[in-house]
C-alpha cells in the first residue's frame, strides 16, 4: 500500500518535461535567440522551486520511491537555486559562448531533475538513475565546446570512472538486495534478520555502494577524477558538480546513514579511513598545485573528508545521529556557496585567464575590488575562518565528532585544515598582489556591457551574502535543516 | 536438473572465458565478437535462472543495440590498429595483483562460512516484471526515459560537433602541425 | 615624631620638594625647548638650590626625627601598600645633606666648567635628574621607591658617562658601567621581592619592626642579594670594573657620580638596611671582608694608573672599600662619617683634574703634566688639600679622623688583625699614590704645553669650599679616646645608627700611630717615586700588573662576557636556528612540499591509474570488511 | 552600545573602502579620525568604570550564545589598541602607500580586537580571534619589506594552526562541561559557575590546546619562532598593531580561559607554567643580546617581555595579576614606541641593521632623545609603566616560588645589557659613513605620536594606581577561584 | 541454485572487467571492459530477483541495461570526438590535464 502523494513528484515532472519543453522551443524555427532559452529554463526551475515551496511541510512520500521531507526540501531549493546560477553563469560564459543552447539549458534541467531523484531518493533504484541521470547529463557539460583544451579529455576521464563506480555501486545494490531481499532502504534494516536474509551481503553491498557516492563525492582514494572534470568543464558546470551534484549526493548518503544507522558501525573503519586520506590527500595534493580549478578540486576532496568526519560516529543506538546528520548537511550546504562563489568568480574572469591558471589572477583583487573581497570571503570561508559559513561547518562537524570520541580524527582534521591554509593564502595573495599585465580592453570585465556580468555579478553578490549569512545566523540555518 | 546446472554454469564459463578473452585479443573488431558471444551465453543464463525477459531484454539490448553501436564505432573508427597486449609493461600489474588479491577476499567471504538457503529457479515471466514496472516503479520509468533523452540530446550535441569539425578540420590540422 | 609636626608644619609638607625639585628641574629643561644654553645650567642650579636649601631648613628646624611626608599612593593590591612617601631622619639628614650640597657646589662650577663643551642641555638634564634621583634615594620610605632613586642614578650614569657618545669607548664605557651595576640592581630588586614576600610590606619602618621575628635564612638570603646589590653600586671588588671605565664622563660627572653620590649609594644601602644586616653578623663580616680586600686592592692598582682620573676612581673604589669595612663591623656611623669626608674631597680633585685635564689638551696621562703649581696656585693649593684628604695626613686632614676610626674598628670584629691589616696597608699604599698624582702634576717642570685656563669664581667657590671641608671636617669627630675637642656627629647619630665600640687601651693606640705612620710613610715614599719617575721616565705606571689592575677586568672579559655571549649564542642557534626553525618550521615545510609531490605523482594524469587507485580502494575496504564481518 | 564600538570600526571600514578607491589621502585621514574617535569612545567608557554586556542566544543548538561583556580589562586593553592604532597611523603616514586599502584593514583589525575583549562566549571569542588576524595578515603581507610575505606567512600559519587546535580544546572543554554538568554551553558567563572539576587527561589535553592557541600569539617560549621573522620583516607600524595590541590578546585569553575554567588542572601545570615563562623571558633578553639589527632587537625583548606576563599568570596571585595588566599595557606602549622609533628611521631610509647605522644622534637629537625614553621604558625604570608591571610580577612570582621568580628576575639585567647596546648601536657613537647627513629630525607629526605614548607611558608609571583600579574589578573576579587551596601541596615554595 | 556461487561468477566478470579496463588501454577496450562489469551486474542482480522469488531483480537489471546503454553512446561519441581531435585511442595517451605543481620559489 504504497502512498501515493503527489507533491514530491511535481518538481521532478517539471523540470523534466520542461528540459523536454526546452528543446522543443530550442528547434522552433523562428526562434534563434539562445537567451529566451535560458530565460525559459530558468522559468521552469522557478515554477519547481514554487512547486516544492507550496508543498505541505509534513515528509510525503511517492510510491515508496522518492520523499519529501523537510530536509530534502531545503535540499531542493538549492539544488534549484544551482541549477538557475549554473544558468546564469552560463548564459554568458566566455568559454561556452555561443553553444549555450536550448541543448545546454535542457541538460540543466535534466541534471537539476536527477539531483531531485538522487537526494530524495528511498528506494536504492531511484537513487541509481538520478545519480545516472545527473552524472549522464554532467558527462556531456563537461565536453561542452570541445574545443577547450582538455574538454574532452576531463569527459573521458569522467565518463571512464564514473562508469566503473557506477557498476560498482550498482553491484552494491545488487548486494544489499541479495542480502535483505528488498530495495527500499526503510525496509532493509527490518527485513535484516529474517529467513533467507543475509547481512554480510548487505554490508558488503552498503561498502560498494559507499564507494559509488565516494566516488560523486570524491573521497579520496576516489577523487582523481575531480580535478581534471574541474579543470577540464567550464566554470559554470565545474560550479553545478560542486555545488548541486555533490551535495545531492551528500543528502542521499546523510538518508543511507540514517535509514541504515544500525548497519552503520560495521563500515566506520571504512569512512573513517576515506576521511583520513581525503583530508591528508586533498590538502597536500592542493598544496603546491599552480592552477586554481585543480586546487579548488583537491580542496574539495579535503571538504568531503571532514563531511564524512560526522558520518564516521553513526551508529544504530546513538542518539546523536540527528545531530551528526545536521552537522554534515550544514558542511554540505556551505560548501555549496562558497565554492558557487569561487567558480563564478573564476568564470567572470575566464575572459582574462582562461585556463584558470593561478598566476593569471595576479592583481585581480585590485583591479576589481568588489570581486576580490567576494573570493576573499569564499576562499576564507573554506578555510575556515570564521564568521563565514565555512567555519561553523567545520566547528559543527567537529563538535559531534568530538562528541563522539573522535579525538584523533579531529585532530588529524584539523591539522589538515591548518595546512590547507596555506594554499587558500597563495590564491589570496595572487589575487591582491600588484597586477603583473595589462588586460586586454576586450576581456576587461568592468568594460563589458551590464548583461554579460549580471548573470555571475547576481550569482556573486547573491552567494557570497549567503557565505556570511549562513554563517552568521547558522543558529536559524540549523532549525532548517 | 543435472542438465540445467550443465548448461547454466557451462554458459556461465563461457561468459567468463569469452570476457576474459578481452584481455588478450589484438583487435577491437575480435573482442566485439568475443564480448557478443558473452552477453549470448549469459542471456543464456539468464533464462535458465527464470528471466525470460531480460534474457530477451539482454539479446536485444546488449547485442542488438549496444554492440551493434560497438561494431559501428569500430568501423568509422579511423585508427585501424592493433593493439597487442603488453605483458612487459610492469604498470599493469599492481592492477592485476589488486584484482586477484580482491576474488579471494570475496571468495573468502563469500564462501567462509556465509550461508545461503539454495533456491530452485522459478520462472518470473515478463508480465509480473512489467506489471511492476509500469506499476510501483512508473516513476522511474520516466525517469529513465528522461534519461535517455539526455543522453540522446548530449549524443546529438556530440554528434554536431563531429561533424562541424569534419568540415574544417584540414585548415586547422595544417595549424596544428 | 609630634614634635616634628608642630614645629616644624611647613617642612613636614616640603619634604617631597627634596627630591622632586631637581626632577622637575630635569624635566623642565627637557620640555622647554629654545632657551639659550646658558638658561638650563641656571635652571638646572635653581632647582638643587631648591633641594639644598630644603635640607638646610631641615637642619636649621632642629627636628631630625623622622618626618614623614605621603605624597599618594604609588600601587596598592591587597598587602602591596605602596606609597610615594618620604621619611627624613639624622642619618638621611647627613646623606642628603652631602648630595644636595656638594651637587649643587658641582652644578655651580659645572655652569662654567661645561660652558664650551657640546650637549650642555642634556647634561644638565641628566645632572638635575640624577641628584634627583639620590635625593629620592635617599628620602624613601619603602623599598621600591628607594630602588625607583637607585635605578635613576643608574640611567643618569649610563648616560653622563657616555655623554661624549661620538667615540665608541665612551659609549661602551657608559653601557658598562650601566651592566655592571645592574648585576647588582638585580640582587637589589630580588631581595625587595624576597622581602615583600617575607613581610608582606615595602614599608623601611615596618620591615625593621618586624625583622626580628623572621627566620635567620630569610634575612640572610635578603643581606646577600643587599650587599651583592651594594657591591656593585659601590664598585666593588669584583663588581668594581665599570669604574675606571666610567672616567670617560665630564669630570664633574665623576666628581658627582663616582665620588659624592651615587658611587656611596651603596654604602648607604646597607647602613639604612642595618636592621637588617645585624641580624645576621656572619654576612655582614663578608662586606667587612670584601671592603678591605677592595681597599687594598684599589690602592694597589691605583699606584700604578697613569691617568689621572683612573687614579682618582682606583682611589674611590679603594675609600668606599673602607666605609665597607666599617660597615661590616658594625661601624655605620663612621662609614657615613668617612662618606662625607670622602665626598668632600674626592669631589673637589675630580674637579680639579677636570680642570687640569683641560689645561693639558685634554691629556689625562700625568706623566706628561708637571710643573702646574706656577701658573695656577689656587688649583694647586686646593688640589694639594684634596691630596692630602686622600692620604689622610694625620691631624690636618678631615680624613685622618674618619678613616683611621674604621681601620680601628675594623679590628675589633672576628679575625680583626687581618682586617685592619688589609687596611693599613691599604693607608699606606693611599698615601703613595696620592701623593705621587700630586707631585707629578704639579711639581717639576711642565712637560708638556701647559693651556691657559682661566678660573671664574663659579669654580673657585666650589673648589674653595670643598677644599675647606676635606681638611676640617674632620674636627667635628675627634676620636672617642681623645678626651679633648668636638665628638659631635656619632653621638648625635647613635639613636638611628649604631656604631661600634673601637678597641680600647693598647691596641686602639696601636692602631691609631699605625695608621698615621701608614699615611706619613706613604707620602714619604711619594716623593722619591716620583723622582725617580720623571727622571727615568719609567716607574710604577708601567708595570703592566699593577697598570691593568691586576687584570681584573680582562679576566671577567674572557670569563664572564665571552661565556655568556657564547651562550646565548650557542642557545639561539640550538633552539630558535636547529630545533624550531630547522627542524620544526623548515622540516614541516620541506615536508609538506614533498609529500604534496609524492601525492601528486602518486595520482598521476592518467585514467588508468585513477581507476587503479579506486580498485585498490575497493580491495582495502573488502578486505577490511572481510577481516571484520 | 558595545555593538555600536565592536562594529563601528568594522563599518568605517567598509565604507571606507567603497567610498575611497582611489583617494588615498583621504581614506589616511577619514581612518584616523574613526580610530580616534573609537578610542576616545572606549576611552571614555574606561572612566566610566562600568561593565558592558549584553546577552542574546546565537546557535541555540550548540549552546552559542551572542554575550558581550566590557569591562576594565578589556577596556584598557582596548583602548591600548585603539590608541596604538592612532600611533601605527601617525608614524606611518607617509611611509605606508594605499591608504585606502590600508586603513580599512587597520580598523577591521581594530574591531577584531575590542570584540575579542568584549566576547564573553568561547565560540565569539574565536571568531573574534580569527577576524583580527586576517586584516593581520594582509597588513604583514602586503605592506613592510620586500619578503615580507614568507615570514607573513609563517605567522598566519602557526597561528591558525595552534588556533585550530585550540578550538578542538574549546570544543572538549564544551563537552566536558556538558558530561560533567550537563548544560552544553560555550556561555563563558555560564562555564564559570562551573568549573571542570579534576585533573583528567581530557582536562590535560583541554589545557594543552588552549595553550597552544593563546601560547602562539603571546608569544610563550617554544612558540615563538613565527616572531622574530614577522617583526623584523613587517612593516613596523602593523607590527606596532602586530606586537603591541595583538599579542595581548594571548594573555588575555589564557587568564580569562584557563584559570577559572578548569582551576585544577591549571594549578597542576602552574609550576611548569612559571618555568616556561621565566626561561622564556631569559631566552628572549639572551637572544636579543645577540642580534645585530635594531628591529630584531625589540622583536625579542618584546618576547622576552610577554613571556613575563606568563610568568604571572601561572604565579595566579593578586601582585602578579594586577601587575601582568600593567605589563601588558606597558609592553604595547613601549614595544610601540621602539618599533615607531624604527618606523621613524625606516622613513629616514635607515633600516635599524647596525652595520647601517651609528651616530644618529647628532643629527636626530629628539628622536634619541625619545628612543632612550623607550629603552628605559623597556628596560623597566621606575617611574615608567614597565616597571609598575615587572615589579609587582616579579613580587608576586617569587611569592609564589622563588626560583622562578628570582629566574625571571634576571631579565633585569639582560634587558639593559641588549637595551643600552641597540641604544648605543644605533644612536651613539662615530657617525657612520653610510649615515647620509640630510636626516631630519622629529616633525611635529611623529612627535605627536611618540609624546601620545611617552605620556602614557609616564602616567601609568606614576600613577599605575588608576590602572589598578581599573583592572582591580575583573581581576579580582577572576582571583575568586580560591586558588591557594589548589596551590596546596604542588606549589610548596621550592 | 547457489546464490553464493553465482554471485562469486557475476563477481568474476566484473573483476575481469575491471581487468580490461586496467590492462588495455585503448578506448574501446576499456568500454567493452565497463560492458563486462555491467553484465557482472546484471547476473547478479537476476540472480537475486530469483532468489527472492520477486520482479525487482529483473527491472533493476533492465535498468542497468537502458544506462549502461546510454551511458555507452555518449562515451563511444566522446572516444570519437576524441579520435578526431585528440588524435588519441588510448587512454594512457590522454594527460593534457595533469597536476602541474609550482616550484617552491613561487609559492609563498
Amino acid at each position: 500500500m504504497p502512498s501515493t502523494d503527489f507533491y514530491p513528484v511535481i518538481a521532478p515532472a517539471l523540470t523534466g518535461i520542461g528540459g523536454l519543453l526546452v528543446l522543443l522551443i530550442g528547434v522552433w524555427p523562428r526562434l534563434k535567440d539562445a537567451a529566451l532559452v535560458a530565460f525559459y529554463a530558468s522559468i521552469v526551475l522557478l515554477l519547481g522551486a514554487m512547486a516544492v515551496l507550496l508543498a505541505p511541510h509534513e515528509a510525503a512520500g511517492f510510491e515508496r520511491f522518492i520523499s519529501l521531507d523537510p530536509v530534502n526540501r531545503h535540499g531542493w531549493l538549492l539544488f534549484t537555486a544551482g541549477g538557475l546560477a549554473t544558468l546564469l553563469l552560463a548564459w554568458r560564459d566566455r568559454q561556452l559562448l555561443g553553444e549555450v543552447d536550448e541543448q545546454f539549458c535542457s541538460l540543466v534541467l535534466f541534471a537539476v531533475t536527477g539531483t531531485y531523484l538522487l537526494s530524495a531518493a528511498t528506494n536504492l533504484l531511484a537513487a541509481f538513475i538520478g545519480m545516472e541521470l545527473t552524472a549522464l547529463s554532467v558527462m556531456a557539460m563537461i565536453a561542452w565546446q570541445p574545443q577547450r583544451k582538455g574538454a574532452i579529455e576531463a569527459a573521458i576521464k569522467y565518463a571512464i570512472t564514473a562508469t566503473v563506480s557506477g557498476s560498482i555501486m550498482l553491484f552494491g545494490i545488487v548486494l544489499m538486495y541479495a542480502g535483505s531481499g528488498s530495495l527500499y532502504l526503510d525496509a532493509i534494516p527490518g527485513n535484516l534478520g529474517g529467513e533467507r536474509t543475509n547481512e554480510t551481503l548487505v554490508i558488503v553491498g552498503l561498502a560498494m555502494v559507499l564507494v559509488g557516492i565516494a566516488f560523486e563525492l570524491a573521497v579520496a582514494p576516489f577523487h582523481c577524477w575531480l580535478a581534471d572534470v574541474f579543470q577540464g568543464s567550464s566554470s559554470p558546470v565545474t560550479a553545478f558538480i560542486a555545488s548541486v551534484g555533490k551535495i545531492a549526493m551528500l543528502l542521499f548518503l546523510l538518508n543511507l546513514a540514517d535509514q541504515l544507522s544500525g548497519l552503520w558501525p560495521a563500515i566506520h573503519g571504512v569512512i573513517i579511513g576515506m576521511v583520513v586520506l581525503s583530508v591528508v590527500w586533498g590538502n597536500l595534493a592542493a598544496l603546491r598545485q599552480s592552477n586554481l580549478k585543480r586546487m579548488l578540486a583537491y580542496s574539495s576532496v579535503a571538504h568531503f573528508g571532514y563531511v564524512l568526519l560526522a558520518l564516521t560516529a553513526i551508529s544504530g543506538d546513538a542518539d546523536g545521529n540527528a545531530d551528526l546528520l545536521q552537522a554534515a548537511a550544514y558542511y554540505g550546504l556551505s560548501y555549496a556557496v562558497m565554492n558557487m562563489v569561487s567558480f563564478a568568480v573564476i568564470g567572470l574572469l575566464s575572459g582574462i585567464n582562461p585556463s584558470a591558471d593561478l598566476e593569471g589572477y595576479r592583481g585581480m583583487g585590485r583591479r576589481y575590488p568588489l570581486l576580490g573581497v567576494a573570493l576573499a570571503i569564499a576562499v576564507l570561508s573554506l578555510a575556515g575562518i570564521p564568521p563565514t559559513a565555512g567555519f561553523f561547518g567545520k566547528l559543527f562537524v567537529f563538535t559531534q565528532a568530538l562528541n563522539q570520541g573522535q579525538l584523533g580524527l579531529v585532530i588529524i582534521a584539523s591539522l589538515a585544515a591548518a595546512s590547507s591554509l596555506f594554499y587558500y593564502l597563495r590564491i589570496l595573495v595572487v589575487f591582491f598582489s600588484v597586477p603583473s599585465n595589462e588586460v586586454s580592453e576586450e576581456a576587461d570585465i568592468a568594460l563589458q556591457g551590464d548583461a554579460v556580468v549580471m548573470g555571475p555579478t547576481l550569482v556573486i553578490s547573491l552567494s557570497t551574502a549567503a557565505v556570511l549569512l549562513i554563517g552568521l545566523c547558522a543558529g536559524t540555518v540549523l532549525t532548517f535543516i | 536438473m543435472m542438465l540445467w546446472h550443465f548448461v547454466f554454469w557451462l554458459s556461465c564459463a563461457v561468459a567468463v572465458v569469452c570476457s576474459a578473452s578481452l584481455l588478450f585479443v589484438r583487435k577491437p573488431m575480435h573482442g566485439a565478437v568475443y564480448l557478443t558471444t558473452a552477453m549470448c551465453a549469459l542471456a543464456l543464463a539468464f533464462y535458465l535462472l527464470g528471466a525470460p525477459f531480460i534474457a530477451m531484454m539482454q539479446l536485444i539490448l546488449y547485442v542488438g543495440a549496444i554492440m551493434v553501436l560497438f561494431v559501428f564505432v569500430i568501423m568509422l573508427s579511423p585508427l585501424q590498429e592493433t593493439f597487442p597486449l603488453q605483458l612487459q609493461d610492469r604498470s599493469l600489474w599492481p592492477g592485476l595483483i589488486l584484482l586477484i588479491l580482491m576474488l579471494l577476499e570475496l571468495g573468502a567471504l563469500l564462501f567462509g562460512g556465509l550461508q545461503v538457503d539454495p533456491t530452485t529457479p522459478q520462472i518470473i515471466d515478463s508480465k509480473a516484471v512489467g506489471e511492476l514496472l509500469f506499476g510501483h516503479y512508473k516513476l522511474a520509468v520516466e525517469a529513465i526515459s528522461t534519461l535517455l533523452l539526455a543522453a540522446l540530446v548530449g549524443v546529438m550535441y556530440f554528434a554536431r560537433h563531429l561533424q562541424r569539425h569534419q568540415e574544417r578540420k584540414l585548415p586547422e590540422q595544417q595549424e596544428a602541425k | 615624631m609630634t614634635d616634628a609636626l608642630v614645629t616644624l608644619p611647613m617642612m613636614h609638607h616640603l619634604l617631597w620638594l627634596i627630591p622632586c625639585a631637581p626632577l622637575l628641574g630635569a624635566l623642565l629643561i627637557i620640555a622647554l625647548d629654545g632657551l639659550p644654553t646658558r638658561a638650563y645650567g641656571v635652571i638646572a642650579n635653581l632647582a638643587v638650590l631648591v633641594s639644598a636649601l630644603c635640607v638646610a631648613l631641615l637642619w636649621l628646624s632642629g627636628s631630625w626625627d623622622m618626618p614623614v611626608q605621603t605624597a599618594y599612593e604609588w600601587m596598592h593590591i591587597d598587602n602591596w601598600l605602596l606609597d610615594v612617601g618620604f621619611r627624613v631622619d639624622r642619618f638621611t639628614l647627613v646623606m642628603a645633606s652631602v648630595s644636595a650640597w656638594v651637587g649643587l657646589l658641582i652644578h655651580l662650577f659645572s655652569t662654567q666648567y661645561m660652558r664650551h663643551d657640546f650637549g650642555e642641555r642634556r647634561y644638565f638634564a641628566y645632572l638635575n635628574l640624577f641628584v634627583g634621583g639620590m635625593l629620592l634615594f635617599i628620602t624613601a620610605d619603602n623599598l621600591i621607591l628607594l630602588y625607583a632613586g637607585w635605578e635613576i642614578m643608574g640611567l643618569c650614569s649610563y648616560a653622563l658617562v657616555s655623554h661624549y657618545y661620538t667615540k665608541d669607548e665612551n659609549v661602551y664605557a657608559g653601557r658598562k658601567a650601566f651592566v655592571t651595576t645592574r648585576i647588582g640592581d638585580t640582587a637589589l630588586a630580588i631581595g625587595i621581592f624576597l622581602c615583600f614576600m617575607q613581610f608582606q610590606s615595602l614599608n623601611l619602618e615596618s620591615i625593621f619592626q618586624a625583622a626580628p621575628q623572621a627566620p635567620t635564612g630569610m634575612i640572610a638570603a635578603i643581606c646577600i642579594l643587599f650587599m651583592l646589590g651594594a657591591f656593585a653600586k659601590s664598585a666593588q671588588f669584583p663588581l668594581h670594573v665599570w669604574l675606571p671605565d666610567a672616567m670617560a664622563g665630564p669630570s664633574t660627572v665623576s666628581a658627582l657620580i663616582h665620588a659624592a653620590t651615587m658611587i656611596t649609594a651603596g654604602v648607604y644601602l646597607i647602613a639604612r638596611t642595618h636592621v637588617l644586616f645585624d641580624l645576621v653578623p656572619d654576612v655582614r663580616w663578608w662586606v667587612a671582608l670584601v671592603g678591605a680586600f677592595t681597599a687594598l686592592y684599589a690602592s694597589v692598582s691605583a699606584i700604578g694608573q697613569n691617568d689621572i682620573k683612573r687614579i682618582l676612581a682606583y682611589s674611590t673604589i679603594s675609600q668606599i672599600g673602607y666605609m665597607f669595612a666599617a660597615l661590616g663591623v658594625g661601624g655605620y656611623s663612621l662609614a657615613l662619617f668617612h662618606l662625607a669626608v670622602h665626598a668632600c674631597f674626592k669631589a673637589l680633585m675630580f674637579m680639579s683634574s677636570g680642570v687640569i685635564i683641560e689645561i693639558y689638551h685634554h691629556d689625562h696621562d700625568i706623566r706628561n703634566m708637571g710643573g702646574l703649581h706656577k701658573q695656577q696656585k689656587f688649583l694647586s693649593f686646593a688640589y694639594l688639600a684634596g691630596s692630602l684628604a686622600l692620604a689622610a695626613l694625620p691631624l690636618v686632614t678631615a680624613s685622618f679622623y674618619s678613616k683611621d676610626a674604621i681601620i680601628a674598628a675594623t679590628y675589633t670584629a672576628d679575625h680583626g688583625a687581618f682586617l685592619a691589616g688589609l687596611g693599613l696597608l691599604g693607608a699606606l699604599l693611599t698615601g703613595v699614590y696620592s701623593m705621587r698624582m700630586y707631585f707629578m702634576v704639579f711639581t717639576g717642570k711642565a712637560r708638556s704645553e701647559i693651556h691657559d685656563y682661566k678660573m671664574t669664581w663659579a669654580m673657585k667657590l666650589p673648589l674653595g669650599i670643598l677644599a675647606l671641608g676635606s681638611l676640617c671636617l674632620g674636627f667635628i669627630q675627634l676620636p672617642d679616646s681623645w678626651s679633648f675637642g668636638p665628638h659631635l656627629l656619632l653621638p648625635w647619630l647613635e639613636p638611628v645608627l649604631t656604631s661600634v665600640a673601637l678597641p680600647e687601651g693598647h691596641a686602639g693606640e696601636m692602631l691609631e700611630l699605625l695608621g698615621a705612620a701608614a699615611a706619613v710613610i706613604g707620602i714619604l715614599i711619594a716623593w722619591p717615586l716620583t723622582k725617580a719617575e720623571v727622571r727615568s721616565g719609567r716607574g710604577v705606571g708601567n708595570i703592566g700588573f699593577l697598570n691593568k689592575a691586576l687584570y681584573i677586568d680582562d679576566l671577567a672579559k674572557v670569563l664572564v662576557i665571552r661565556p655568556f655571549l657564547a651562550l646565548c649564542a650557542v642557545l639561539g642557534s640550538v633552539i630558535d636556528g636547529l630545533l624550531l626553525n630547522g627542524v620544526l618550521v623548515a622540516g614541516v615545510r620541506r615536508l609538506m612540499l614533498n609529500a604534496a609531490e609524492v601525492v601528486s605523482r602518486g595520482q598521476g594524469a592518467l585514467v588508468s591509474r585513477y581507476v587503479l587507485l579506486m580498485v585498490l580502494g575497493l580491495m582495502l575496504i573488502i578486505g577490511y570488511l572481510t577481516v571484520q564481518l | 552600545m558595545l555593538n555600536l564600538v565592536i562594529y563601528f570600526p568594522l563599518l568605517a571600514a567598509a565604507a571606507i573602502w567603497l567610498g575611497c578607491r582611489e583617494r588615498g589621502t583621504l581614506a589616511r585621514s577619514l581612518t584616523l579620525a574613526v580610530i580616534c574617535l573609537e578610542t576616545l569612545i572606549l576611552f571614555g567608557l574606561a572612566m566610566g568604570g562600568n561593565t558592558l554586556s549584553l546577552d542574546a542566544e546565537w546557535i541555540a543548538d550548540y549552546g552559542i550564545h551572542y554575550h558581550l561583556q566590557l569591562d576594565g580589562l578589556g577596556l584598557a586593553l582596548s583602548v591600548l589598541s585603539g590608541g596604538l592604532a592612532v600611533v601605527a597611523m601617525l608614524v606611518g603616514w607617509e611611509r605606508i602607500d594605499r591608504w585606502q586599502a590600508f586603513g580599512p584593514l587597520l580598523l577591521a583589525t581594530l574591531s577584531g580586537m575590542v570584540g575579542l575583549f568584549a566576547a564573553y562566549d568561547l565560540i565569539l571569542f574565536y571568531v573574534f580571534w580569527e577576524l583580527m588576524l586576517i586584516p593581520m595578515y594582509f597588513m604583514l603581507a602586503m605592506w613592510g619589506d620586500p619578503d615580507s610575505r614568507r615570514s607573513a606567512t609563517q605567522f598566519m600559519l602557526v597561528t591558525v594552526t595552534a588556533s585550530l587546535l585550540m578550538l578542538v580544546a574549546i570544543i572538549l572543554l564544551f563537552i566536558a562541561h556538558g558530561v560533567q554538568t550537563g548544560i552544553y554551553t560555550f556561555d563563558y558567563g555560564i562555564l564559570k559557575q562551573t568549573p571542570l572539576i579534576g585533573n583528567t587527561l581530557l582536562s590535560k589535553l583541554i589545557l594543552a590546546g588552549l595553550l597552544l592557541g593563546f601560547g602562539v600569539k603571546v608569544p610563550v617560549f617554544p612558540l615563538h619562532f613565527w616572531a622574530p621573522l614577522a617583526y623584523r620583516k613587517g612593516d613596523p607600524s602593523v607590527i606596532i598593531m602586530l606586537s603591541g595590541a595583538m599579542a595581548n590578546a594571548g594573555v588575555y585569553g589564557l587568564l580569562r580561559f584557563t584559570m577559572p575554567l578548569m582551576p585544577e588542572v591549571t594549578a597542576a601545570f602552574a609550576p611548569w607554567g612559571m618555568a616556561i615563562g621565566a626561561i622564556g623571558t631569559l631566552y628572549g633578553a639572551a637572544q636579543a643580546i645577540r642580534q645585530e639589527d635594531l628591529r630584531g632587537v625589540i622583536a625579542w625583548s618584546s618576547i622576552s617581555h610577554m613571556n613575563i606576563a606568563i610568568l604571572a599568570l601561572f604565579a595566579w596571585q593578586a601582585q602578579a595579576l594586577h601587575g601582568m595588566a600593567l605589563q601588558l599595557l606597558a609592553h604595547g606602549l613601549s614595544v610601540a614606541g621602539l618599533f615607531a622609533i624604527a618606523a621613524l628611521l625606516l622613513d629616514r631610509k635607515r633600516d635599524g641593521v647596525y652595520a647601517n647605522v651609528g651616530g644618529l644622534y647628532a643629527q636626530m637629537p629628539k628622536l634619541g632623545m625619545c628612543f632612550l625614553f623607550f629603552v628605559v621604558a623597556t628596560v623597566g625604570m621606575p617611574g615608567l609603566a614597565n616597571f609598575a608591571g615587572e615589579a609587582l610580577i616579579l613580587a608576586g612570582a617569587i611569592s609564589r616560588s622563588i626560583l622562578w621568580g628570582s629566574v625571571g628576575a634576571v631579565t633585569i639585567l639582560l634587558s639593559v645589557i641588549y637595551g643600552v647596546k641597540v641604544y648605543g648601536k644605533v644612536m651613539l657613537g662615530p657617525v657612520n659613513p653610510r649615515v647620509p647627513t640630510e636626516l631630519w629630525d622629529l616633525n611635529s607629526r611623529e612627535k605627536a605620536a611618540l609624546t601620545v605614548l611617552i605620556i602614557a607611558i609616564l602616567v601609568i608609571g606614576l600613577m599605575p594606581q588608576l590602572m589598578i583600579e581599573t583592572v582591580h574589578l575583573p581581576t579580582a573576579e577572576l582571583l575568586a577561584v580560591n586558588i591557594d587551596s589548589l596551590f596546596g601541596g604542588v606549589h610548596a615554595i621550592d | 541454485m547457489n546464490l553464493l556461487a553465482v554471485l562469486f561468477v557475476s563477481f568474476l566478470l566484473f573483476a575481469i572487467g575491471l581487468a580490461v579496463i586496467l590492462v588495455r588501454r585503448q578506448l574501446l577496450f576499456v568500454l567493452m571492459g565497463i560492458e563486462v562489469m555491467t553484465n557482472g551486474a546484471v547476473l547478479a542482480a537476476v540472480a537475486a530477483g530469483q532468489y527472492w522469488h520477486s520482479a525487482d531483480g529483473q527491472v533493476l537489471s533492465l535498468f542497468m541495461m537502458l544506462v549502461a546503454g546510454s551511458e555507452l553512446a555518449i562515451t563511444l561519441l566522446l572516444a570519437m570526438l576524441s579520435y578526431r581531435y585528440l588524435k588519441v585511442s588510448r587512454i594512457d595517451q590522454m594527460n593534457q590535464l595533469q597536476d602541474k605543481l609550482d616550484k617552491e620559489g613561487q609559492l609563498l
